[in-house]
């Protein structure tokens, strides 16, 4: 079999675009985790139910897909806030409460979308159907569009960490909890708003997922471990490292599978993460 | 509690395992003449080998004109992921039972059977399939099961129904028939009693499919082939290596195996796209491998036709790659029924009349689950008798067209004598269905599956 | 209650449950229609309580790790290849499936026992993955996403004239095995615990560095709490792959080598009471059974699942197992509100 | 020879020294105090005696044998006990098991004693208990003994701390500000138990602390360091008159008050 250097060029776009997807949940992920401990079990169910909310908006109610996906990121992280105030909030800091609720929350989520929209294999339109050539190289426009997006999205929650009070509160308590308590900062406060705005995130990603790949109530399950993979390579609670392993992780599973066949493609990565662990347990961007 | 007492516990119960054990084998020969067995409503006698638990006696002969209960389990996944597919099989086989307990159910004898239809979840895991079909057979005396879909579990299912001397009725699309020789392959043959197929394999299809290729797309020489990562779609693959030239069509590059859980479809399909390949076959497909790889390919440039051999409705693959053209497979356009025999027609009214929309993706799979329980229900009537060893044997005789009726037309049969040494798979009309170069969804032709 | 008294009746406790499970098979000969198919379903009860109480095991050291399904796998095909194709005796090869897991677990365990909590449950969840993955890619030796089938092979036992053959017909042999093999693996465990061993562990779960600085060596305990439930939880696949004679990888979540399988162990547990030795058995039990009876409403499972483990991690912290303990508590809420109301009524 | 010989110890965090070129010796008998302001490295070259933390540079001699970068559990046998700041406990277990706990080293673990635990096992278990009775008694809290390590009030829990770390029967014993958020009156009980401990057990201390009034009538020597480096070493009144160490600790008294 012959591949092109166009081939790996136009897999690399590609990759980048499925990790542009991986990182909008990635980063929600590891934000929680920076900032409340908590391995959110149920975000890639988040995911699927931002998605699921652009479905009921946009093909259901015939609303504009990207008026829908605005109005999912808003009721999304409002859905956020609420798994926090009613589940999370609760129990303090036990972590295996943490890991039960969670999971026991995403098994609720997933069967209740389930039995709302029945379960058959649904799409999204296509955020710009078809696709164009450059140089012999034939790159989806849907895919593009996620592309930007994704690094929109990206770039606004990075100034918003960067430039705003509560974004770099939110930093501190990522970095540092205990020093963030002691510098007045509502511990209670932070972790609402960093489970809101990883949910927004999530449901941005699950609806770019939903309209370039397919939608099914289970889907919150392969993403929740794409992100978790990317959080491993990235380090915990770092958001440079999120978009970084996130994007990584793309370009890796194309490559790979441009190489080595589908099969490898999602194997390897996942070796390869393990190994570096071993290696680096906190991960590229990681910190004590 | 006293460590001591806990070593006593530990040697008392390991002196009482072992002797229970001893037991069970000991008691053996008395146990199978004294403990009653599960009493079936139907109330079948097994004439299948060995002293067997079903043993139940009331014969059609007690009195005149009795109504009764004939059980018939299903097997399907109905949770999980996938589980569209196992939900529309069970709707379809409600949907057959109805129409024939409707009609007065079967007059076997003098006695009329109501149809009373069981289906238990096999969640996609070896143990609860096999929990199921024990759960079925044992507990609701069942007689005859039907499914599972996927083809792994009927090796799970087949010695369970054996032991029990039911009927396994195979009533979805076999991944490959006996003819492709792998490990695992759990078509109908000689070695497999009470096990019959009442729908087509995926290579009995094909050759109709490039039939088809070959009339409208007659430039269309290289074929590339691809499918989900199972050992039947490497054996298929190999299949093809010598059947394609045998029609003057190439089989080019390598087989590409879609591994599940693959999130993007790009990468493979570049690959397989790299030998310049004319049209692409899905040789083996799940719901959403034949709408991927047409996506994939379309948005990498390919122009050529793409065709599924697992049946399918068009409507799914255009689902996931809108707007495509020249996409092709086996299966039923619900959106072009006009066309189609009655009794599909009515079976789709019930369907609709059910609360399902006219227009659904997953039609086709409930088409095929309906018309294997249908097809089951002729084959009982006609054998005169609920039991399943008589069932079978009567099933196998059926070979004049025209003796059983389907869905997608009439003249089906029993056949495949050559192929898999006993009469047990059926030959029927089908339909290859699809969207041309003018984009619109139609059944393009009827094809009559033929199992020499 | 004195000491002796609250023995004793521990005591008879434990011999009552004992004999009720040793004439399980019989009760259900004697009162269900379907004997064969509980008995089934009671050996794979018997498979997940050793697979959840080795779970446990490791919890007492205070990680939770998820990749339970993952050694279960390894375990079960390890046994049921090295049946098929060297065609050794299913005994032998339930154990090397057993001992394979434990060498892959304890070769694992250092790399992965330098992380902590949330990390190690991340890695052993991404290692489940990875055993399942590689058991659908390396078809010439698994079978693929095919899986393997193996009727033919059953684990026999000849003691002088009498030959056991733990087939699938009425269960009641396997279910003996499966009693036999779990209820060893369990005492192992018990005593494990209740002894010094277990006391570290506690240790290590409460404050690792201290329980360091003391002289324990925490990783060298935490690597053979982890080998020791990687053999067991082999052990339990190996169980597992003989009595339904085919393994198969496919790629759901309903699927019993997928990573759901981990999270049902971890609620069973969590269920049935995690600081209690009885909890991953009493949760276990009665999960399964519970599964098992709403079969027909088996699509709402994972919404009521999840619902009751929310529950219980709200209201009852210390699972099924402290339920005595609880209904006191409420007893005594429910009477003094009534009171209170009495009184504010007079 | 000295108990305790630390050469040129150094630790560099990331580019960061923590501590530098760190020397200083123990003899058997004393308790030294090792002092300085807050970051100045003091926990550090605890964690680093203790195999918490592997040094960068320099040697640990521990009775003459070198334990630099040893696992913490290997150097607790050699002799050495810690106990850390703030309260340290295994929160979830009685007061007694906590001191059981310390014992570790002292008892038995044999692979299959667990499953058959024999007699001798349960004889060697009860020695052990007495004996962690009688560390209870030492330090005043054998009337707590089964109550939960996490509902005893602040200055006890200190106090069974240090009765952990005595279980270990050590040589050293490490103590990480002892006596931080006390009141008068209970630092005093502590000094007093302290010095008793020394007097009955003929044990070696290093003792970290803030509070100078402290650690100048307890210690019999003191090493000051600031920025990792050592600034002063000697009697404690040399070192309350030693103008560096003056600066030093003026530099940030500030934020310290």
């Amino acid at each position: 079999m012959d591949i092109t250097a166009q081939d790996a060029v136009q897999s690399i776009i590609n990759g980048l675009c499925m990790g542009g997807t991986y990182v909008l949940i990635g980063l929600g992920l590891t934000l929680i985790l920076g900032i409340m401990n908590i391995l959110q079990f149920a975000h890639g169910e988040v995911y699927m139910v931002g998605a699921f909310i652009v479905y009921l908006l946009c093909v259901l109610n015939g609303v504009n897909l990207y008026l829908a996906v605005v109005i999912s990121m808003i009721a999304t992280a409002v859905l956020g806030l609420i798994l926090e105030r009613v589940f999370l909030r609760p129990l303090k800091g036990v972590f295996l409460s943490y890991v039960c609720v969670t999971t026991g929350l995403s098994l609720i989520l997933q069967t209740a979308v389930m039995l709302v929209f029945s379960k058959g294999v649904k799409q999204l339109p296509s955020l710009w159907g078809g696709s164009f050539s450059v140089g012999g190289m034939f790159i989806s426009r849907e895919r593009v569009v996620a592309i930007v997006i994704a690094l929109l999205l990206t770039l606004a929650l990075y100034s918003f960490l960067k430039w705003t009070r509560y974004g770099l509160a939110m930093t501190a308590s990522a970095q540092h909890r205990e020093g963030a308590l002691m510098q007045g900062i509502n511990p209670n406060l932070m972790s609402a708003l960093v489970v809101a705005i990883g949910s927004g995130l999530a449901a941005v990603g699950g609806a770019l997922g939903g309209s370039i790949f397919n939608l099914d109530p289970y889907m919150g399950g392969l993403a929740f471990m794409k992100g978790v993979t990317l959080i491993v390579i990235g380090g915990l609670g770092s958001i440079p490292g999120a978009v970084v392993g996130g994007l990584f992780l793309g370009v890796a599973e194309s490559l790979l599978a441009l190489f080595f066949g589908s099969q490898m493609g999602i194997i390897l990565p996942l070796v390869l993460v393990i190994i570096f662990l071993l290696f680096r347990p906190k991960g590229l961007f990681g910190h004590d | 509690m006293k460590k001591r007492s806990l070593a006593i516990l530990l040697a008392l119960m390991l002196v009482l395992g072992l002797g229970s054990v001893w037991m069970v084998a000991c008691g053996e020969d008395e146990e199978t003449t004294t403990t009653a067995a599960p009493t079936t409503t139907a109330g079948p006698t097994t004439t299948g080998g060995g002293p067997q638990t079903t043993a139940a006696p009331t014969t059609a002969t007690t009195a005149a004109g009795e109504t009764k209960e004939l059980v018939i389990g299903g097997i399907a996944f109905l949770t999980g992921p996938g589980a569209a597919g196992g939900m529309a099989a069970k709707t379809g086989w409600e949907l057959a039972a109805a129409k024939i307990n409707d009609a007065g159910g079967l007059k076997i004898g003098n006695d009329t059977y109501m149809v009373k239809l069981l289906v238990e979840d096999d969640a996609m895991s070896v143990d609860q399939a096999s929990t199921a079909a024990q759960k079925l057979i044992q507990q609701d005396g069942a007689t005859f099961i039907m499914g599972p879909l996927v083809d792994a579990f009927k090796n799970v299912i087949y010695p369970i129904c054996a032991q029990n001397g039911v009927m396994l009725a195979d009533v979805d699309t076999k991944n490959a028939s006996a003819a492709i020789k792998y490990e695992g392959n759990t078509d109908v043959s000689p070695d497999r009693p009470l096990h019959a197929r009442f729908h087509w394999a995926n290579d009995e299809m094909m050759p109709y499919l490039f039939d088809y290729l070959q009339e409208n797309y007659p430039d269309a020489k290289k074929i590339a082939v691809c499918g989900v990562t199972e050992a039947c779609t490497v054996a298929l693959y190999d299949w093809l290596g010598t059947t394609l030239p045998a029609r003057g069509l190439e089989r080019v590059g390598a087989l590409e195996q879609m591994a599940p859980d693959t999130a993007d479809y790009v990468p493979p399909v570049t690959r397989l796209l790299s030998a310049k390949p004319d049209a692409i076959l899905v040789a083996v497909s799940t719901p959403q491998t034949w709408g991927q790889v047409t996506k994939a390919a379309r948005d990498l440039g390919f122009n050529g036709p793409v065709m599924c051999s697992t049946h399918m409705g068009v409507e799914f693959a255009l689902m996931i790659a809108e707007g495509a053209k020249d996409v092709f497979g086996a299966g039923i356009a619900m959106a072009d029924l006009a066309g189609l025999p009655p009794a599909m027609q009515e079976a789709h009214e019930a369907y609709v009349a059910k609360g399902y929309p006219a227009q659904d993706e997953i039609a086709d799979v409930y088409l095929v689950g309906y018309n294997g329980l249908w097809v089951l229900l002729q084959a009982i009537e006609k054998a005169q008798s609920v039991d399943p060893q008589e069932v079978y044997d009567f099933y196998q005789t059926l070979t004049n067209p025209g003796d059983l009726q389907t869905l997608w037309g009439d003249g089906a049969y029993v056949g495949g004598l050559q192929s898999t040494g006993v009469n047990a798979v059926l030959c029927e009309p089908y339909w290859i269905n699809g969207v041309g170069a003018d984009g619109v969804q139609k059944n393009l032709k009827q094809v009559f599956i033929d199992v020499p | 209650m004195t000491e002796r008294a609250q023995r004793i009746t521990k005591t008879s406790a434990f011999v009552v449950i004992l004999l009720l499970v040793l004439a399980l098979p019989w009760i259900l000969r004697g009162t269900v229609k379907a004997a064969p198919y509980w008995t089934h379903v009671f050996v794979l009860i018997g498979v997940f309580t050793l697979m959840t109480s080795s779970m446990r095991a490791i919890f007492r050291t205070g990680e939770v790790s998820l990749g339970t399904a993952g050694f279960m796998l390894v375990g079960g095909y390890a046994a049921a290849i090295l049946s098929i194709r060297l065609g050794l005796s299913p005994w032998l090869t339930m154990l090397l499936g057993g001992l394979l897991s434990a060498a892959i677990g304890g070769l694992l365990a250092y790399p992965f026992f330098r992380v902590k909590g949330v990390y190690f449950s991340i890695t052993t969840l991404l290692l489940g993955f990875v055993f399942l993955y590689l058991a659908g890619w390396m078809d010439w030796l698994t079978g693929g996403w095919q899986g393997l089938q193996f009727f033919n092979i059953t684990p026999e036992l000849t003691i002088g004239s009498l030959n056991v053959a733990f087939t699938t017909k009425t269960n009641i042999e396997y279910y003996y095995l499966v009693v036999v093999v779990v209820g060893i693996c369990l005492f192992v465990l018990y005593r494990m615990e209740r002894s010094r061993v277990g006391l570290v562990w506690k240790s290590i779960s409460e404050a690792d560095h201290l329980a360091q600085s003391v002289g324990v060596n925490v990783m060298g305990h935490k690597i053979f709490v982890f080998t020791v439930a990687c053999f067991f939880t082999g052990l339990a696949g190996g169980l597992y792959a003989f009595h339904v004679h085919a393994l198969s990888p496919t790629s759901t979540p309903a699927n019993v080598f997928h990573f759901f399988t981990s999270v049902y162990c971890l609620m069973y547990m969590v269920v049935g009471g995690v600081n209690s030795f009885y909890g991953p058995l009493v949760g276990t039990t009665l999960f399964m059974l519970l599964r098992e009876w709403g079969r027909s409403v088996s699509e709402y499972w994972p919404l009521v699942m999840g619902s009751i483990l929310i529950l219980i991690v709200f209201f009852m912290p210390k699972g099924l197992v402290g339920l005595p303990g609880y209904s006191r508590i409420w007893y005594e809420k429910l009477r003094g509100f009534l009171r209170r109301r009495a009184l504010s009524s007079e | 020879m000295a108990l305790l010989e630390v050469r040129g110890l150094t630790k560099i965090f990331g580019g960061l020294t923590a501590v530098g070129d760190l020397s200083f010796d123990v003899n058997e008998g004393e308790i030294v105090g090792i002092i300085g302001p807050n970051g100045a490295g003091k926990s550090t070259v605890f964690n680093m005696v203790c195999g918490t933390l592997k040094p960068t540079a320099g040697t640990i001699k521990f009775r003459g044998k070198n334990i630099t970068g040893l696992a913490p559990h290997k150097i607790a046998k050699k002799g050495i006990a810690r106990v850390f700041q703030g309260n340290v406990l295994f929160p979830a277990s009685t007061v007694l098991d906590n001191v059981v706990m310390g014992a570790h080293l002292h008892t038995q673990l044999d692979l299959f004693g667990f499953l058959f635990g024999g007699r001798r096992a349960r004889r060697k278990e009860e020695a052990v208990r007495a004996r962690a009775m009688e560390i209870l008694e030492l330090v005043g809290l054998a009337d707590d003994a089964d109550t939960l390590a996490s509902d005893l009030p602040h200055g006890n829990q200190r106090h069974l701390c240090l009765a952990v770390a005595l279980a270990v029967e050590p040589k050293l014993l490490l103590l990480d500000e002892p006596v931080t958020g006390m009141n008068a009156e209970e630092v005093s009980e502590m000094l007093d138990l302290i010095r008793m401990l020394r007097e009955k057990t003929g044990l070696t201390l290093i003792v970290i602390e803030h509070n100078m009034k402290a650690v100048m009538g307890l210690c019999d020597r003191i090493v000051v360091i600031s920025y990792g480096v050592k600034i002063a070493e000697g009697l404690p009144q040399e070192i309350a008159n030693n103008p560096a160490v003056i600066e030093a600790y003026l530099g940030v008294e500030d934020d310290a008050a």
